[in-house]
């Protein structure tokens, strides 16, 4: 393949992108009973819920097929416990601070959650249902923290930030947007499932922790060049980014809150197509480019490419035409394929490729949101990105610095040398396998 | 009595047992070893980083024999292991100053 | 971390499950229709019983996580087999054994099941939904005794065992409280899920077998020392806990047995979020305890955790406040955390930690119950734990018993020192990377 | 055991095939509300879908579980591209080739797809619900190809053979049965969710390609000798066949296509029900015939053996009765047992026994139709089953053998000894373990 | 100075390291080998089809040594090691000319 | 001729890699093994049972050389192996009677 034939591939890529469109008036639609929709809702919230906490088992598989075999194990109780951490915290603090928030406002209610559902009729759901629908987008953001920070980070510094990021992060900018805080009521800021909301707020926290933590032992040596560090087992990281590709569903498809109703229905089905078109997208598109780039195809940067399309399409995964998101998708495995060398040339060390594929494609999905939903505006993505981006990083920034100054942050050299599995858990994930 | 180790290619195993069996070695040890020498290692690219593949796959033969035996397995291995490629490896001989069969207790020659 | 700081977790976890409490009176709520009601009921059972299938393949990772690499094909093999097995077994005489039992009998009908929906509009949902939601269930019991017994029981003779667990152990047990017979009509036993007739059944057939069966060879030696066998794939393991997590959603959530009207799916909602509670504590319980007992977080008991805490909200998921879950779970992790080197003290040789995650557990879950539900008493809540127990335990090892006297329950030494996989199945489960 | 045994087995079997029968009248079903029934089909759709997708992540695990580790990372690759590149050629082509057909006709429409659901209310379902369900469907007919002919297929030939099954010879075939065509109109040839459109389908395009491309090197030798070529990871195998499973319930109860009413619930329950008995009669019936034949199980055939009991009931799996679903099942175990070793005497060679478990279970599935649905001939099932595998297997036979003459479709001796891993993507699939 | 390679069954190691430590040896290097021997490997079955089993899973022992232990450490192995049964395995004895011992650079015998 | 055998630290194998090619040693054959030494193994604990780990992994090393490089080549090895901590591990040095090249049939020094 040339050069020509990826000028061709995007031509076509854009050609389809425009592709046929469907006249489609608003037929009006019977209702359920109020009863059914209010079951169909809570039941799109769990089934939605489940198969997003499975994410968690996702991004476990996808970190410990792309770490070192010496630190796999440390990897497996990292996500184990972050999920763990992630659920008690939005419990206690959360929750309440994205939904208590003041319309318009900038930060909710400090306090434990409960489950209240008096107000049934109106809400048209039950509060546990949404509850836990929203407790797993939190894990979620946490997990892709631990990608980035692996092999070097230590465990309980690390378990630490997760407990601020998913009690307190997260909240904070989540309540902005999705709580009806001042960037939904100010900016018309648009973000469906959470490009920027959970994806860019993930990449954010980890790229603090990149940089704070610092790169890997060996990674990147005085005269600049780069030294890969092999992920240890491929087939489980492919394991799990079909997880999250899974998961990304009830991601996106949950979001549309609703599913009662005719127009709701239609909406969830829309979003599962769009947001399996924008993953397909960017599978196909990364294993081009690698093949193009480097002459053989790279699957590990092909499994980014899912991840990155995934993202993309993530703000805004109704609107779309099929063809745009392909397109959306489709650029998203660009994003990915070039940034993660880039990355390395700025010696920023990201294990699994998490910020090019949360960060920087959030942030793309998120500010290509205006071109389908006529609402967003360019302008008012931008505030939302820049916004969230300047909180959660130097909070995050300035949290693993007073980490590093007071528990540290980092393996010492020797145990970074041995594997975090023997220095922090006196274990071997392999104890059968592992070479030396 | 000789210790001759040689280092062949992984894939020329098969052939140089059933060679060595053949001219009535009854006895070998095999091990799997990462050699180094003129048949450079190659680049690769992973994520977007080259690295050198320094260290390439061979397998390493250990086998105790009757001085006898020496040049008709040196040659046998020499022969059957070769594919005129760079890489296909060295025999080195060593002095065998005794040797034990556990099960029986039987030493020198007898135990081979 | 110190003992002070023991005290001080357990004594904000007591304080936090004191939690706040939300008014909730009973609002009239408007029916969906019958037919609605029937598909969502029935849906309940297929959704729920989809994911709790899936938990065979969790237990399967989890254990084949933890055996020695020359075992592991072996677990695959049993674990597979006891699906399918429980699966025939339930058809040809479990069902029927459970649900054919006179109310406050003790013994249900013997006899083949077919599904009869002729009744449809009183029982509200499809009788095979049912039957397949059951029969998962009775899948989960047999899963738990391949993890304790592992390494060193006999193929058929294990099978063997399955299939009178699933076809007649199991259902009877089952039947005197699910099946409305005596446990249910006298005692009003609770056990919302089956910490009891699920987890504990299991727990005590795995019990049985393993005082039957005896050690693993090298497992303790005569000078009273423990020899640690550590476990071959600990990402193996840590993914099957984590489907585990997931299919638990379906075991607890599943057994409302209803979901087509709001309070139900009220009911279902809360039970997930219950459910994950209990985990989550689980699993922060069992990381901060290794920590402080062995100064090194233990990946593996962390998972069991996870388990423990499953396992002891499953008699009651739905009534405890989140604060009343998070303390159970935590109690759950307390349990498997201390359980499991005193069963080595015990010289009882549980490989995976079935038998505290899921015996002690299941007793702790059943126990607590009256605390949260006030329906239940302790009385009728021992009454239960003891007489399945003594049942389960006393036929289970009998069995076991007859077992050894006829077909051995036990490989030879060589073939364990080998390995079941290349004694029993001649094959190896990693061939290219097994050492020796 | 002893071939008596073997016999008995059967005649049990067959004993137990025959079964009680329930009388069964429709009574009269009350109706859901239009909106709900349009939720309840969307739902169905969506959930199916999903489990159907996870199938992917689970015919990767099975073949990366049964290939040598140094294609392990190669067979991710395919996987993951295939289950891409079907999605985005259902879109560009396959869906309107299906649905576009008319009523009798022989091939559809070509042309890019769009969600039109103005025509709600008869369909019933949203669009982009049903065109996901049947993406998913074409992708798995192209992972059955992946796992025959691995190990030795050039990669980017092999993408190109995807793109054009997906796009095209799926398609048509599917047309003439379910979207109306020839098969359907004029033979009533019934296959209810594919066993012969989906999973023959995908078995003559293994076929054609394992033909054109030959035998992996030292498969066969000069003197007719068969060389096992072990798998290099039966844990992840078995996680596969695990994750199949589940998807089947999906792939079989998603095509009642309907669920918002309650025969359909009924329906899909049952379809559940039988789908998990013929698998897990396959399974049992692997287990022991193995045993008897080799003295030894063999825990590959046995998983071969579940997806043989599964393909077998996918082309009718709500008429049988359960006896009659073990039955089939059982048959398909016996099929995937025989035909493996069989195979290998006509040095055919299929990596993974995707022949045996999906192409012939699915004829021998197809064929035994008419047992339970009277509606079925056994001619209208010869003419499907032989119409379709004639047009597959002609056209994937000359694709193969132009992309032989043109792109080349098998890796250089070379590159096949050292394996695709290193060949084609330059990495390994497990840096750190694989030997040499 | 004596370089003694044992090739053992993987079971007997930890037999003779013990039986090794309690007469004098501080030192020894282990690795995983595969040996051909009187021993034959044996035949499985693979989806239907046989395969031969040639190499068995030995472990091997390098063991350097004063001349005075050399008889002690090769009868401690030979007996410690001994099951009796077909495998059990050799013991090489060569010639070692020097040691050094890497962290203080002491050579000779100081240096075992 | 002589057949240097080190057994070195794992970390250590690619700088000792490199000192040995900058002293003109074009071949060398690396594996890993597990030593037993004065470095004593660690008690860890796994699901409350202590064990010990007594084997510690190693890299060892096997290179042929002319009898001239000899000293260069302990040397060498013996400093940029050193950390001067327990374990640094040891070089055996035996006699070599002969060498192969394979591929080109060479015997003797040359074939090095
Ligand atoms: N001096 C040496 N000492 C020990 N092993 C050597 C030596 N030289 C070569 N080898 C081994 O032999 C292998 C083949 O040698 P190489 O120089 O690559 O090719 P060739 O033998 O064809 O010249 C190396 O990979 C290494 O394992
Ligand atoms: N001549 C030999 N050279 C090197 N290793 C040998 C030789 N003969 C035997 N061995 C090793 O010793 C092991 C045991 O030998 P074998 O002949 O099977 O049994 P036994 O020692 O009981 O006669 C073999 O597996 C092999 O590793
Ligand atoms: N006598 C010996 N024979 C063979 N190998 C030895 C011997 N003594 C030590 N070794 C190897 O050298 C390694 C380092 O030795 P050790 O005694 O732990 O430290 P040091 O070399 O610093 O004194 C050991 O792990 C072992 O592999």
């Amino acid at each position: 393949m040339t050069k020509k034939s990826l000028l061709l591939f995007f031509t076509v890529l854009l050609a389809i992108a425009a592709g046929p469109t469907f006249a489609q008036d608003a037929p009006a639609y019977p209702a359920a009973t109020d009863a059914s929709v209010f079951v169909f809702n809570t039941t799109l919230f769990l089934i939605s819920g489940m198969v997003v906490m499975f994410m968690a088992a996702g991004f476990c598989m996808l970190e410990v097929g792309l770490v070192r075999a010496k630190n796999a194990a440390t990897i497996c109780v990292k996500n184990i416990a972050l999920f763990s951490i992630a659920g008690i915290m939005v419990w206690l603090l959360g929750y309440n601070l994205i939904y208590g928030v003041a319309e318009g406002g900038f930060i909710g209610k400090f306090g434990i959650w409960g489950a209240d559902d008096a107000d049934w009729a109106q809400t048209g759901y039950a509060a546990s249902s949404d509850w836990y629908f929203q407790m797993v987008f939190v894990a979620t953001a946490a997990s892709i923290v631990s990608g980035t920070v692996a092999e070097r980070v230590k465990l309980w510094p690390f378990l630490i930030f997760v407990a601020a990021l998913t009690g307190v992060i997260y909240p904070i900018q989540a309540s902005w947007e999705w709580g009806g805080g001042w960037l939904d009521a100010k900016f018309a800021f648009a973000d469906f499932a959470g490009s920027t909301l959970v994806h860019s707020t993930g990449g954010w926290a980890a790229l603090a922790g990149a940089l704070v933590i610092g790169a890997r032992d060996g990674k990147y040596d005085q005269t600049g060049r780069v030294h890969a560090m092999p992920g240890s087992s491929l087939p489980l990281a492919t394991l799990g980014t079909f997880i999250l590709w899974l998961g990304w569903f009830g991601f996106n498809g949950g979001s549309q809150l609703a599913l009662g109703s005719i127009d709701n229905a239609i909406a969830v089905a829309k979003i599962f197509v769009n947001t399996n078109m924008a993953a397909a997208a960017g599978v196909v598109t990364a294993l081009v480019l690698t093949q193009l780039l480097y002459k053989k195809v790279d699957l590990t940067i092909t499994l980014n490419g899912a991840i990155g399309g995934l993202v993309s399409i993530t703000a805004s995964p109704l609107e779309p035409s099929i063809g745009l998101a392909v397109l959306i998708g489709s650029i998203g495995g660009v994003i990915v394929t070039l940034a993660v060398p880039l990355l390395d040339k700025l010696k920023i060390d990201d294990v699994v490729g998490a910020i090019p594929a949360h960060l920087f494609c959030g942030i793309w999905g998120t500010l290509v949101v205006p071109l389908s939903d006529k609402s967003a505006s360019l302008i008012g993505q931008l505030v939302g990105v820049v916004s969230i981006g300047v909180f959660v990083f130097t909070i995050s920034f300035a949290l693993w610095y007073l980490l590093k100054l007071t528990t540290g942050v980092r393996a010492s050299e020797p145990d970074e040398q041995i594997g975090l599995d023997k220095a922090e858990l006196g274990m071997e994930a392999y104890p059968e396998f592992s070479p030396a | 009595m000789k210790f001759v180790i040689a280092i062949i290619k992984p894939q020329m195993l098969d052939d140089v047992r059933e060679a060595l069996t053949r001219i009535g070695i009854e006895g070998m040890t095999a091990s799997e070893v990462k050699g180094f020498g003129r048949q450079k290692g190659h680049v690769e690219i992973y994520r977007g980083a080259e690295y050198n593949v320094d260290f390439i796959p061979k397998v390493k033969l250990e086998i105790a024999l009757r001085d006898e035996l020496l040049d008709l397995v040196v040659e046998a291995i020499a022969k059957v292991a070769k594919t005129g490629r760079i890489g296909d490896g060295k025999i080195f001989v060593l002095d065998l100053q005794d040797v034990v069969r556990i099960r029986t207790g039987d030493m020198g020659p007898d135990a081979l």
